[in-house]
């Protein structure tokens, strides 16, 4: 416990990165001059073993990790094998990376340090540390770049090819997947409460919906377009038919979530429907309503661009990652994954947020106050 | 007076409740469990009645029965006259359930005002009477407050007050001064004589504590528990003004000791059925 | 019973005399254009509507023309035949099967890492999440490629595929299900000073249990659709994606709505079994009726 | 036995007659070959797959296997069975369309995928604008049917004659109701369906035998399937494992095919090989005349 | 003797709980609320203490911070010696919820073993001991029932059967019995002795009852609300050996007054203050 006063995980990442940088340095001594940076590396990564005796400031654990990635990806050769001790590098920068990302979300929670702010720092470092293995795996292993390109050359292509990516956005996010989720996510709304209201409807629509949002719907997309064009009116209707189920099957449920004497109070009050809903069934579904909008955020996306594929207007995201494979352009095809993950999560991220807010009182929100 | 059938011969108000016969059997996984079995009991307006009984003996159950939240499986009863569903329809009582049932999204002063906005009140009307009651159950400072940030006691206080801001001719208590101790529990049995008083209310009441229902009540229903059965009705002596002091006449502690005397023939520690 | 089946013929039948005047009104112009090719003139509506039901290769296929195609397909052929359904339903099954028990160990593993420990909390999350927004008929002929150069063919890259799609709503739910617990219902067990693994076994996972199967009927839904997906890239071995496919490269309407009905109905039957499972479960559970 | 795989361009089809043939009447066993055939299809680049190490030998478009070469997969071309193009855009005749300078302002389907080079390469010798500007025509990513047409979605789409053509004519439509550009006719016509490997195999001489057999082997297939096309297409039936393949389709398919395909010759015409590579750096899909991008040592060594 | 902060000078047994200015203040997002404030209170092996106070002064979080489920914002604690995580880690206490808190997915009888599962006694043993506990508390019959089928006062026995379980030393009770009759309670009541007597616990037992606190506590805590103190401690002089009729002898008469005076004293009514 007070050795380092680290947890024993922790204490086991700390042992994983000091010993790997060790073995890195005995591993480069045979030319050790040759990548400066990276002996400082290892010798210092070593060096943090100390910790044993006196405890090291978390910062410094970040420092290395931060000096390690840097040093790697300087030193990495532009063609041919990479040198053995690179792959000690690699390992020593990520568990220093985890250590420090360990240690700075238990100084959070012990209060040391701010919620905001440091709290993004730590899936920012994650994803770094997931690009920095990324690049170093594929340019040490030469992985063919038609198979998988190194980030950087996704990031030198996206970089070069704003403009076709912003009119992809465009077609696709702001015509497409807006729309149609606004539209399918309130008619899942709409006809999850009409059916509520009526028994009969219900033990009649859902099997049938349950059925239908089944439909595998990379079978609607062609049907779809076959339908309502090649424009983007084709894939709002297919992200209507995606997110329309999931808003639907969740209501549902979340309509019955609301407590036995919860419900009696209402029919105390001999509240008619409208009002239980609006009153009480609804706040309760609050949770699941969240859900679905959450899953379809990125399920209308993935609707969007799949759809593409069967035919389009020549712009679109799903359009150039299809073309983009066909010519083999596969970092532009990332740079496109790249700006669907991005507006993906962004989307997701917000519709966290509302939620926050929305269903504050919620044990899995309020940290289940009683 | 005692005998269950013919308590009712003596009043003479309108029913206000009426029970015969009245039976109801949980079904569960493992054996019926007989709640409520040949329940004969009427209620007219303007009673104050309290219903005592071991725990498990049915008094939840009936009323919950009585407000039409559960559904008789022998007898007839009868709400004002009405079937207990239309009388619910017609908005006839305020029900105050044993457990506080606030909506965790709503804050405390949402929560009083919810059945006033069912109701279609004014919004002016609703600030109005939510603050007076939140004043009755002395809450006055935690409108803004989410009920997971309220002890137990202020709970179930809430839970009151959302009960008497409409005005309900009957009342249903669901041991709604459990939690609470026993000066403000003094300070709430005197506001509601009050109220009673003033309003002509029905009120049926679940109390475990005897020097509560004596004082409270005009009449107090035993029960005993399996099958849950009424097994005296006893009406009280008492005038209806009733100071606090009152509790100390013999004539108070004569009917508190007949209620113990009842409460324990219908107890299992002496019965030994246990 | 009868008021189950009722509603479910009544709306069935709505939907289907939809169906047949849609049918109709997509297939009238084709219908127009060869009738005036034949020199059909003023055929009448009863006549005409048959002929929009019977096209060979119509915008929108008649209700009996998918139901005969899939019995041809089904019960008219040997189950071994490639031509049968039958048999590429159960190709397809075969890898949403395995997909769904990938993904939901692997959704339930994420999910007990992110609630037992804030780093991997803060930092899986937002990685996970950006993971869905990945289109996956993008990457996955990368997949299956790049799965087929280290050896890895036939079921396994399809599994993954269906996999990769059906973790997330497991993770999703689980976090929600295992965080679900009242705060009472926890403090109850740090008076025992429970260790983590008994608040896990004995609070948050029966806690979890609603989220668990909610999630799995989705991931399931979803596993079939990584299978079909992870075929449409993967012609070679047959399977409803590949049916699908071609279907759809030979203006095969008709074909293409047996094979996505065939499809949700497989998923229908999953999605029912998982609720069967759900609902023995919750009675184990003590659940109210 | 050598172990080889050949990687489709697209589905299990008569388009690739020849190599099924071969397969199904034991033309590879005879030369020792042991020869797995993966189909293809519309998410399937057979570069990439190429260049994951998942096939030794592919079929596809020069253009694409050119634009590819430039991309860092050094593919080279090592026989060239198809020697006209099957590629057609028809439009029908009540859109107006007669000629090439009646196209700006219109909508014309455009199949993607590394099959887009042709139709770009054309458009651009007739100086006709494809990104939306005044006086150009609008591209759609075309289906992989006739359906746009059917649909009034497109006024022109484009077809293989070996398959969408057929269906057209299918669907009643033919050469009195339609205006056909073939791209051959036109002398636009881009190499199709040749075999390429990548480069540094070619370097292994036991490689080069292999590959010679191979293409020995399926020639013969060819041959055989041109000359008894009823056979050929029971085969391709027989072959295919997703059970879709029509026997009338693929009877049709095999007689348009034999229209392109030359099976007593393998090696790559230097006059469209020339066109192809001009084509392809005019529309600057690549910078640079290939080197080294064809060979002929399979070809000759079976002369 | 009512002195606050030398309350416990007269005793002499070793400290089971040690609590020095002890302060805790909840942050809500509509301002602090001060639930405990400067509160001294040690507490002996062997005690029997009860709080009393109006509802909200704070009762439950102390109970809460003895059982290391809220950190006090100053002043110190310590239980059996130890800081209360190092007391609650060697499982030193068994704790009663106001709530029954019973997990839903448990029949009654899996739910009263829980904690005899998690501390890992035999399967034997577990029946053995859960049998005793269920009769203890007069539940025998139900064991195989799921909370939702138990009324409100048996849910609460439920969960003293399963605080008593296990044998703990400290005990915290936080209105144990406030959900059942009289007779059930006197019954409860007695056991409640009877075992304290057996076995030398400690039991902090929150009441509303002021009869119920002096006739099972050695000492009596009051506390007044906002901020949540102890305005009184009370010394019982009655013996330990307390037959039930001791309540009407006038010594415990005099103690309740007493205690009713406190009470009243820290109540708001009285002040005025709301
Ligand atoms: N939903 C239910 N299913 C099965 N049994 C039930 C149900 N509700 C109550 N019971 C049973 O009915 C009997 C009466 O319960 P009820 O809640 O009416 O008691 P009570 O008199 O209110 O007790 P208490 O004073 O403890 O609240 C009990 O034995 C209980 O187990
Ligand atoms: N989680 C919380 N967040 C904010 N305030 C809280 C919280 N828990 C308790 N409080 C406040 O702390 C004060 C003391 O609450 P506590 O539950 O200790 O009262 P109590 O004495 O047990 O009352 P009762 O007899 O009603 O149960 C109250 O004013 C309450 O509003
Ligand atoms: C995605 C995609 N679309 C179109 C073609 C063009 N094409 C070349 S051969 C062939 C077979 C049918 O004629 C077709 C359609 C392709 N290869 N890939
Ligand atoms: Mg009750
Ligand atoms: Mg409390």
């Amino acid at each position: 416990m007070n050795r380092t006063s680290l947890t024993t995980m922790q204490f086991a990442l700390a042992l994983l990165a000091s010993g790997a940088a060790a073995l890195g340095l005995v591993f480069s001594l045979p030319d050790p001059g040759s990548v400066p940076l990276l002996t400082v590396f290892f010798a210092l990564g070593a060096a943090a073993m100390v910790r044993l005796i006196r405890p090291i400031n978390l910062w410094f654990d970040g420092a290395l990790m931060l000096l390690g990635a840097v040093a790697l990806l300087l030193a990495l050769p532009q063609t041919g094998a990479m040198p053995a001790h690179f792959w000690w590098a690699l390992v020593a920068s990520w568990a220093f990376a985890w250590l420090f990302v360990e240690r700075l979300s238990a100084a959070i929670r012990a209060g040391h340090l701010p919620e905001t702010g440091t709290g993004l720092v730590i899936p920012v470092i994650f994803g770094l540390a997931l690009l920095v293995a990324w690049e170093v795996i594929t340019r040490g292993a030469n992985v063919p770049p038609v198979l998988l390109p190194p980030p950087s050359a996704i990031g030198a292509r996206f970089m070069a090819e704003t403009n076709i990516l912003w009119a992809d956005f465009v077609q696709t996010f702001i015509k497409s997947v807006l729309p149609g989720y606004a539209i399918g996510c309130l008619a899942g709304l709409a006809v999850a409460i009409a059916v509520d209201r009526s028994p009969f409807l219900k033990a009649g629509v859902m099997p049938i919906g349950n059925f239908m949002s089944a439909l595998p719907i990379i079978g609607i997309a062609p049907i779809m377009v076959m339908w309502f064009g090649f424009d983007w009116q084709s894939k709002a209707a297919v992200v209507v038919a995606m997110t329309f189920f999931p808003m639907l099957v969740n209501t549902v449920a979340g309509l019955n979530a609301a407590s036995a004497i919860e419900r009696d109070l209402m029919h105390t009050y001999a509240a008619n429907n409208w009002q239980t809903l609006m009153k009480l069934r609804l706040p309760a579904a609050g949770p699941f309503i969240f859900n679905a909008l959450k899953i379809n955020s990125t399920l209308a996306l993935i609707g969007a661009i799949v759809a593409e594929f069967f035919g389009t207007p020549i712009v679109g995201m799903g359009f150039r990652i299809s073309t983009g494979v066909g010519r083999l352009a596969i970092d532009l095809v990332w740079a496109e994954i790249a700006v669907a993950a991005v507006a993906g999560s962004a989307f997701y991220g917000v519709i966290a947020l509302i939620e926050r807010g929305v269903t504050f009182w919620h044990p899995s929100v309020r940290g289940g106050r009683a | 007076m005692s005998e269950t059938s013919s308590a009712t011969a003596c009043t003479n108000g309108p029913a206000v409740i009426r029970a015969e016969n009245l039976g109801l059997t949980f079904p569960t996984g493992d054996g019926d469990i007989v709640a409520l079995s040949d329940v004969n009991l009427t209620i007219e307006k303007g009673d104050f009645v309290s219903f005592i009984g071991p725990s498990g003996c049915g008094k939840t159950t009936f009323l919950r029965t009585i407000a039409d939240l559960e559904k008789p499986t022998s007898g007839t009863l009868s709400v004002n006259g009405m079937s207990p569903e239309e009388a619910r329809k017609a908005r006839a009582y305020g029900y105050v359930f044993q457990a506080a049932a606030l909506y965790p999204w709503r804050t405390i002063e949402k929560n009083i005002a919810l059945p006033l906005e069912i109701m279609g009140h004014s919004a002016g009307e609703q600030a109005e009477r939510v603050k007076r009651t939140m004043e009755l159950v002395n809450l006055s400072g935690f409108e803004k407050k989410y009920p997971w940030q309220l002890s137990g006691g202020m709970q179930q206080r809430a839970s009151i007050a959302r009960a008497l801001s409409f005005d309900a001719d009957l009342l249903l208590m669901d041991e709604p001064f459990g939690a609470l101790d026993e000066i403000v529990r003094d300070h709430l049995n005197s506001e509601l004589l009050k109220l009673w008083a003033r309003t002509e209310k029905t009120i049926c009441f679940v109390t475990h504590s005897i020097p509560e229902a004596v004082y409270l009540s005009t009449r107090i229903v035993v029960m005993s528990p399996r099958p849950g059965r009424v097994t005296d009705i006893i009406e009280s002596t008492l005038p209806r003004d009733r100071p606090l002091d009152i509790r100390e006449t013999p004539e108070f502690l004569a009917i508190a000791a007949r209620v113990r005397e009842g409460l324990r023939a219908g107890h299992s520690y002496e019965e030994g059925s246990v | 019973m009868a008021n189950r089946v009722i509603p479910v013929l009544t709306i069935l039948l709505a939907i289907l005399a939809f169906w047949y005047a849609a049918a109709i009104w997509m297939n009238a112009p084709w219908q127009d254009r060869l009738n005036a090719r034949a020199d059909l003139v003023d055929v009448p509506f009863a006549e005409f509507a048959a002929q929009t039901w019977a096209q060979d290769k119509p915008v929108l296929p008649a209700p009996h023309q998918v139901v005969s195609e899939i019995w041809n397909a089904t019960v008219a052929l040997e189950i071994t035949s490639r031509r049968s359904l039958a048999y590429h339903a159960w190709i397809t099954l075969s890898a949403t099967l395995l997909g769904f028990a990938f993904g939901t160990v692997l959704g339930v593993a994420l999910a007990v890492a992110i609630i037992h420990n804030d780093a991997s909390d803060r930092s899986l999350m937002p990685w996970i999440i950006a993971s869905q927004t990945i289109p996956i008929l993008a990457i996955a002929p990368m997949v299956v490629v790049g799965l087929g150069s280290v050896g890895l063919t036939g079921l396994v890259p399809k599994a993954l595929i269906s996999m990769y799609l059906s973790f997330f709503p497991v993770v999703v739910g689980m976090v929600k299900g295992l965080r679900s617990p009242e705060a009472i219902q926890l403090d109850l067990l740090r008076t025992y000073d429970a260790n983590g693994w008994q608040v896990f076994w004995k609070l948050r996972w029966p806690a979890a249990m609603p989220f668990l199967f909610a999630s799995m009927k989705v991931g399931i839904a979803i596993s079939l659709i990584g299978a079909v997906v992870a075929e449409l890239s993967n012609a070679s071995g047959g399977g409803l994606g590949v049916r699908l496919l071609t279907g759809s490269y030979n203006g095969q309407t008709v074909q293409i709505w047996a094979a996505l009905f065939i499809a949700a109905g497989l998923a229908a039957v999953l999605v029912a079994i998982v609720g069967a499972a759900e609902k023995w479960v919750n009675g184990r559970m003590g659940a109210r009726a | 036995q050598d172990a080889l795989t050949l990687q489709l361009k697209w589905v299990t089809q008569a388009q690739f007659a020849g190599y099924l043939v071969a397969e199904s009447k034991g033309f590879y066993d005879e030369e020792n070959l042991d020869v797995t055939i993966l189909p293809g299809g519309p998410n399937i680049a057979p570069e990439q797959v190429i260049a994951g190490g998942g096939a030794d030998i592919i079929v596809t478009w020069m253009a694409a296997g050119m634009a590819a070469r430039e991309s860092g997969v050094p593919l080279v071309n090592i026989a060239q069975p198809f020697k006209r193009s099957g590629l057609m855009m028809i439009c029908p005749e009540e859109t107006g369309i007669t000629e090439v300078a009646d196209f700006p302002g219109h909508t014309l389907g455009v199949w993607f995928f590394g099959n887009e080079y042709p139709f770009f390469a054309w458009m651009n010798k007739e100086g006709i604008p494809t990104d939306g500007s005044e006086g150009g025509v609008t591209v759609l990513q075309q289906s992989f049917d006739i359906q746009p047409m059917i649909q009034g979605q497109a006024d022109c789409i484009s077809v293989m004659t070996y398959n969408e053509y057929g269906q057209a004519l299918d669907a009643g439509y033919g050469p009195d109701n339609l205006t056909i550009f073939n791209y051959t006719d036109m002398g636009n016509d881009l190499l199709e369906d040749g075999l390429y490997v990548m480069e540094d195999t070619l370097d292994d001489p036991a490689r080069v035998d292999a590959y010679t057999r191979f293409v020995k082997a399926s020639m013969k297939g060819w041959a055989y399937a041109l000359e008894n096309p009823e056979e050929a297409a029971e085969i391709v039936v027989e072959m295919d494992d997703t059970g879709a393949a029509e026997y009338e389709h693929q009877l049709y398919m095999v007689g348009e095919v034999s229209k392109l395909v030359d099976a007593t010759d393998p090696a790559l015409s230097m006059e469209t090989y020339d066109r192809t590579v001009q084509a392809l750096l005019d529309q600057e899909i690549i910078t640079a005349t290939p080197e080294g991008a064809y060979t002929t040592v399979v070809t000759d060594a079976l002369k």
